[in-house]
């Protein structure tokens, strides 16, 4: 959801948007993973050999995600379940306690709401105008209040970045 | 005190990946008991289907071979026939069975193969994210039927079991669930006659559990048990549907 | 949108009203969204059939009666829709059969790949008949690639089959739908059964008991496919100007090569691409006239090598060819890939 | 003593939460946890543990275990 | 003098390719009969089958459409699904619709799809030369059952219309034979009856015809006959397995 | 005895216990065979399958059992079985599976006819898989070929294809069974689903999901077939010792092409054969060593052209080839093929 | 005249000897001819062919013809 | 039928054999034809470009196969069925009333035998020996009377020629 609405942003700014979910729907758990690309132009290949950002929500993606990330890149961690760190010395590191925070909200599963208010803020990837109308449009059908909640924990990561 | 309830020994020390309250869990743990108390983990031969239980080779500590998506009684029959004295089950979800391998399956009963199926009718297909099977009660929504299941665009919720009741070939047909303590119970006995039916070589045997899939019912485990015994139950009324080991023909 | 739904919005507005279908990961949006959209259109007809089987058989009733029909799934699937795409192409009948692949063989997994080449391109089915392969490599070209698929299917009277992946089923990118071609002539259709309405009764068949009348309908189904390969094939050419060495891939493997080319220029690697958009008819021409130019190739697969034996037979020796392939559902980054290019380059001492 | 006594333990980090313990215990002797397990579920707890014997409630039915999906509950009884 | 009886119009003016009493040319007279007389000569759509009937596009003048092997039911259902008020049927035979076509038959019966299915039981692969089939009866000598039909190695034979009847989507499923004049005008009677369900868009409708196979039964045409109504009926009992076209479900 | 009969006795001979297959012209009469000689062979098991889809999973049962196996049809039912042969490939699991073929696409015919070639060599199935494909001649070649598909499926775990025609399985020649070969060593079975007593459990299976696995086993499946790309390429050479032109065809083709060469010869036309015994693989080394002093090749196959693309494949330029084809099961003769192998060698002024 | 007269035509070249018309005629009037048609079967006859009206004994009740499967037979009444 | 039991004939000379029919097996009806060819060396082809010897049982035959017969070759008529003659001069024609034969023998159904006897006479391709030993060999298993009446038949149709 958090790479969905963040590739709808992208495309209410005007940019070339690629979206791209790897799936676990066929089997139960492992990772799931997504990579959103954004550029002014053509975008060649949606798969990134090296993503400026990296978001992770568990350890078993930290380990596999960590790597890869581009030299002065930066990595967002759900500091609430990941207890390790990367040892790289060459990327900026953003925690934010995504459950604690979401828990306060008093919904357990807004996490990754929280993660991408916090991403918004510091990459500038979208504004949070654009990404709040993403998610209006997104959520729309599900239910005023479900929209109303997910925009609260938009903000709520978005402020706690602040 | 001693300890008078824990995993059965034919299952391998793997956590199941299936969803929170999965009937597919339950029903692997049952099998496995029947196993154990039958002593039949030396000569049990699993054929797991394409489905959410499609890695039950991974939980069973027994000898597994795949099928492709509903042949699993083709599968069992050629393995069966090779070798008369082993216990050969599949273990197939609805769409397994009663979509994609409606003529295997009717056809392996009607030879009257000595064969036992597991057949777990969670009204959906799980693995593939919740799409209308032939069982998908009246209404119920699916990906494939968001509006809900409808007779005229959708057909009607097929019983499968009732039909390969009229096979001659068949000798134990059954319909249990997994939704509560005693139905578990009955469904562990089920499958310990139909385990015995086969070892007496007397043919086709069949179970069919109605399991929970609250995933893809947009419930909660519990509601989804409850959704069973209120809604399903009524479309796939519980209970022997047919039983000739005692030579006596109760076809439906 | 994302690249599943795409396919089934695109053929809806190419005027499919027939979709009979089976799930299968990673193709199961495609299927969900015409149970959704066709449920809207008039006259539209979703069936979500009891097996692939059943699915395609459907498609063959419905296009004898004259509607546009479409039929998708996954590797597996497609295979169990071989013998009935040997039935459509014998009796000339017009489909579109989708197959979002997977890995492979057997079950596989559900992971991007481009391990169904020979089926689609060699015919996985019984006889001599080919059907016209397209591969899409964006979401944009998911849209105007279905769309053409409907018209050339009628024009020729045949399947057409549109070979994505995974990758592609699940990407999401912004589209627009060209308005369906204005059907210049619209193809009448003057062999449908409709009942014999006020017309002698017709036939539609496949079984030719006499080997004479068999083989001049082969004859016949060649003569309409070197009319394919001669106005049908699609390629695409990619910075191949000033290029010493061209890669040769399709669809995602495609898609990552742009990549990996722009990456590679950047070390002033002179390499550019040419994308099969019609695997069948294979751009055989294209490649044996930029041969006179470039003699280094590298064949750039998400499988184990399959295509490279259509761009040999193309080259018949008149260029190296060398492969790199990803099989089982990796998806290499543009950084692998031009790294490969670089070593291919400068091995051959090409810069 | 006549009564038969039981005890259960839960494997909390098999457990998934989905409450068909909470639901099959007779005595009602299962409760939800209130922290997360590694898996990112809330597992269930058994509210005797620790208790002495004589105090238990637990009849040691394996009512618990027998719809426990995750066969993360066992049990004792004697 | 009157003409009182003559060759149908809706039949071409061909000699059938059948051998001598062959029942299939019987039931395509009856058809092409009951075509005339209801005057859906310009609607009908027929799907012939893999089978002894392949080329019964030479014989009926109606459009036809050849579906693979089994298949029938489910290209009759792409065929009405397109062309609602059209009449769409299936001409299979027993290998066809009861073997390898199991799973279409039963999924469309189920669906309800408003097609009637025309299958002939000659008890045996006709075709191909005289192979055992699903419906051959038990003792009944083929070329794969050289020493007769037995239920413990090749099972028993198959009630497919009876299982049919228990798909809720299925309207009328009727037994007949052209074993003789009578049962001859029966069938007739069943067919037109069949297709009255379909165009008033009841539902799935079967008729299925005991048809003589004298050259893989090894028996000369009236013997062939005599043998349908000795045995045959025995196992396929004649008669109305369902009829709900009353309102009332009458299921097996 | 007559060549469908052949293969089953050989079968039988060749330890084969299990048998499924349905009736199909023109390989009846190797099912009934079976039906017939089954039942006399202590645990022999013969089942006449409800479809052919249902027979190639029994088969797949009874080899996962450790049993030697077979199944048979002819082209529509074939098709049918591509998603189950996938599968076979994927788990390695032996099984011989006979196409006696018809004309086809669709229906077609049931005259013979070689145009399932494509549908085996290069796997009709999903995913990256070859089989190994033998295509005899002679009914004595029927014989010696299904025992020696047996000892292939046992020793390299793999699906093996007899691709015969209706010619081949009709036609009546004397025959001597060989003893089967003394097996040096027994192909040890320690993968077969047997029960797990004492000793761990066992699983056979396709699904991987994870694509370094799935990428791991097509490789290691890639270095398999190059072991029997390595050791098991047949090929016959007919007179190529003097010859300037050479005729490539296989089965019942290549039968009726040595009378044509008998009679070309007669006229002093200096033509040999080279004829592929397996067809995959295909014998590219044999035919790239004669094209060192062979210019001139004549593909003749009883289709529209599809062994052509390997045998161009093999020269890569290193030799013209040209082509004969007749499809739809017609059966040309010798005076026939021996005019077009004259023609053309006067043509190119070989003579 | 109230007794219905009928008569019927067998088209030689379209029968195939299946002898379903001479059974299903309750008057026996068919019956079997001696010599081969072109196709190689030996065709039924009518036996009051020829025949005056008066004296037939066929009543054009179609039994013959509803049997033919070669549709080899019409028959005409009044 | 005639044609397997020439074949097997030739076999038990000692003779390379190759037996090809033609099926109509799918289809009721249709023209049946098989070709034999016996040699002493290894057969190359199996089919005929054009053979020596055609028997003609029908009409559609002879339309059929009567221009493929090698010049100075023999050709076999069942004079019952055949009421037309090929206009070649160059080949032998021999014809012989099969179905008439057959039904002083008692049984119509002789005429493939009785036409077998006329051609192994005619042409000495199999001795009227093994010609009847192999009649034996295949119909032992139909019982002692067909074996007989078989035999009978072929005898008739070689005396027929004599
Ligand atoms: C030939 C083929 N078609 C489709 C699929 C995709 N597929 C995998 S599992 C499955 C069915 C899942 O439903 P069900 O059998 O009810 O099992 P569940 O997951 O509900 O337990 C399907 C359609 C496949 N693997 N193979
Ligand atoms: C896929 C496929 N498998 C097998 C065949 C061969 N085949 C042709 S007709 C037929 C069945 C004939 O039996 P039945 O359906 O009972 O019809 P009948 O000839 O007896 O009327 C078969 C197996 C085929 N054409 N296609
Ligand atoms: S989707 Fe449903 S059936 Fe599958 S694992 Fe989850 S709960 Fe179980
Ligand atoms: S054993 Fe029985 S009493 Fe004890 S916790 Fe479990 S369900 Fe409750
Ligand atoms: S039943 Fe098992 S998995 Fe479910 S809540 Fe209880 S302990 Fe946890
Ligand atoms: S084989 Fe049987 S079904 Fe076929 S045409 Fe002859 S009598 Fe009829
Ligand atoms: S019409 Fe009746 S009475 Fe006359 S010949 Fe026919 S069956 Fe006999
Ligand atoms: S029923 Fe018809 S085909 Fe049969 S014998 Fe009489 S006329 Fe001839
Ligand atoms: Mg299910
Ligand atoms: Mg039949």
């Amino acid at each position: 959801m958090m790479g969905y609405v963040l590739a709808v942003a992208g495309m209410r700014d005007g940019k070339n948007v690629t979206y791209l979910p790897a799936y676990g729907a066929e089997v139960r758990g492992g990772t799931a993973n997504c990579t959103v690309a954004i550029a002014d132009e053509e975008i060649a290949s949606p798969v990134a050999s090296s993503p400026e950002f990296v978001v992770v929500m568990n350890k078993p993606s930290l380990s596999r995600f960590q790597n890869v990330i581009q030299s002065g890149g930066g990595l967002f961690i759900n500091s609430s379940m990941v207890d390790t760190r990367p040892v790289r010395g060459d990327i900026e590191i953003f925690e934010v306690p995504a459950n604690d925070l979401a828990k306060d909200l008093g919904n357990g599963r807004l996490t990754n709401m929280i993660m991408l208010g916090a991403f918004v803020r510091k990459t500038g990837m979208a504004s949070l105008g654009t990404t709040e109308q993403a998610v209006q449009e997104i959520f729309e059908e599900k239910g005023k209040s479900i929209v109303k909640q997910n925009k609260r924990a938009l903000k709520a990561g978005y402020d706690y970045m602040g | 005190m001693k300890k008078v309830f824990s995993r059965p020994k034919s299952l391998k020390n793997n956590p199941f990946h299936y969803c929170p309250g999965c009937g597919h869990s339950i029903l692997h743990r049952i099998i496995g008991e029947v196993i154990d108390e039958m002593g039949l983990q030396e000569i049990a031969i699993g054929v797991p289907p394409a489905g959410c239980a499609v890695l039950a080779y991974n939980y069973f500590d027994i000898d597994m071979g795949e099928a492709p998506h509903g042949r699993g009684a083709a599968v069992a029959t050629g393995l069966k026939r090779a070798l008369p004295n082993r216990l050969v089950f599949t273990y197939q979800g609805d769409g397994d069975i009663a979509a994609i391998g409606t003529a295997e399956t009717i056809h392996a009963a009607n030879r009257g193969e000595n064969i036992t199926a597991i057949f777990v009718n969670n009204a959906v297909y799980g693995m593939t994210g919740g799409q209308m099977a032939p069982t998908t009660l009246p209404g119920q929504k699916t990906t494939t039927s968001p509006g809900g299941r409808t007779e005229v665009a959708h057909g009607h919720p097929m019983n499968l079991s009732e039909m390969l009741a009229l096979a001659s070939g068949s000798v134990y047909i059954v319909r249990t669930a997994v939704s509560s303590t005693s139905n578990i119970l009955k469904t562990k006995k089920a499958v310990a006659k139909a385990f015995q039916v086969q070892l007496s070589g007397m043919g086709f045997s069949l179970v069919e559990v109605l399991s929970p899939c609250g995933t893809n019912w947009k419930m909660i485990p519990t509601e989804a048990c409850h959704w069973i015994e209120e809604s399903m139950v009524k479309c796939y009324p519980l209970g022997v549907i047919k039983d000739i080991t005692g030579g006596r023909k109760s076809a439906d | 949108m994302r690249g599943n739904h795409v396919i089934g919005e695109a053929a809806i507005r190419a005027g499919c009203h027939f979709y009979a279908g089976y799930p299968i990961t990673p193709q199961n949006e495609l299927t969900e969204y015409m149970a959704a959209r066709l449920s809207e259109v008039k006259d539209g007809v979703f069936i979500q059939a009891e097996s692939e089987l059943a699915a395609i058989n459907m498609v063959m009733g419905a296009s004898m009666a004259g509607t546009r029909a479409m039929t998708s799934s996954s590797g597996p699937g497609i295979s169990l829709k071989q013998e009935s795409i040997s039935f459509l192409s014998a009796m000339e009948l017009p489909a579109v059969i989708v197959n979002i692949s997977r890995g492979g063989p057997g079950l596989g997994n559900i992971a991007p790949s481009q391990s169904d080449y020979f089926q689609a391109t060699r015919g996985g089915g019984h006889g001599d008949y080919r059907n016209i392969v397209l591969a899409p490599n964006s979401v944009q070209e998911l849209a105007d690639l279905t769309m053409r698929a409907f018209d050339l299917a009628d024009k020729y009277r045949t399947p057409v089959l549109i070979l994505g992946d995974g990758m592609l089923g699940q990407m999401m990118e912004p589209v627009e739908f060209l308005d369906p071609k204005k059907p210049g002539k619209p193809v009448s259709k003057e062999w449908t059964l409709t009942g014999a309405n006020g017309r002698p009764s017709r036939i539609i068949r496949s079984l030719l008991l006499d080997p004479t009348v068999e083989e001049e309908h082969n004859w016949k189904l060649v003569r309409k496919y070197e009319r394919i390969i001669h106005k049908e094939t699609l390629v695409e050419d990619f910075l191949l100007g000033d290029s010493t060495m061209a890669v040769i891939a399709f669809g995602t493997a495609a898609r990552i090569t742009k990549g990996a080319i722009l990456r590679a220029r950047e070390q002033n690697i002179k390499v550019g691409m040419i994308r099969p958009i019609t695997l069948w008819p294979f751009p055989s021409k294209a490649i044996q006239e930029i041969s006179k130019i470039i003699k280094h190739f590298l064949v750039f697969e998400l499988n184990t090598g399959q295509m490279i034996d259509d761009v040999r037979l193309s080259l018949e020796g008149r260029g190296e060819v060398h492969f790199y392939g990803r099989p089982g559902g990796i998806i290499p980054t543009p950084l692998e890939v031009s790294r490969v290019i670089a070593s291919q380059y400068y091995q051959k001492r090409l810069g | 003593m006549t009564k038969k006594s039981g005890t259960i333990e839960i494997n909390q980090e098999l457990c998934k939460g989905c409450l068909f313990c909470v639901e099959a215990c007779p005595k009602g002797l299962i409760i939800s946890a209130s922290k997360l397990n590694a898996k990112g579920y809330y597992p269930t707890a058994f509210r005797e543990k620790g208790i002495r014997r004589e105090l238990r409630e637990c009849t040691g039915c394996c009512a618990c275990a027998i719809s426990c999906p995750e066969i993360a509950i066992e049990v004792y009884r004697g």
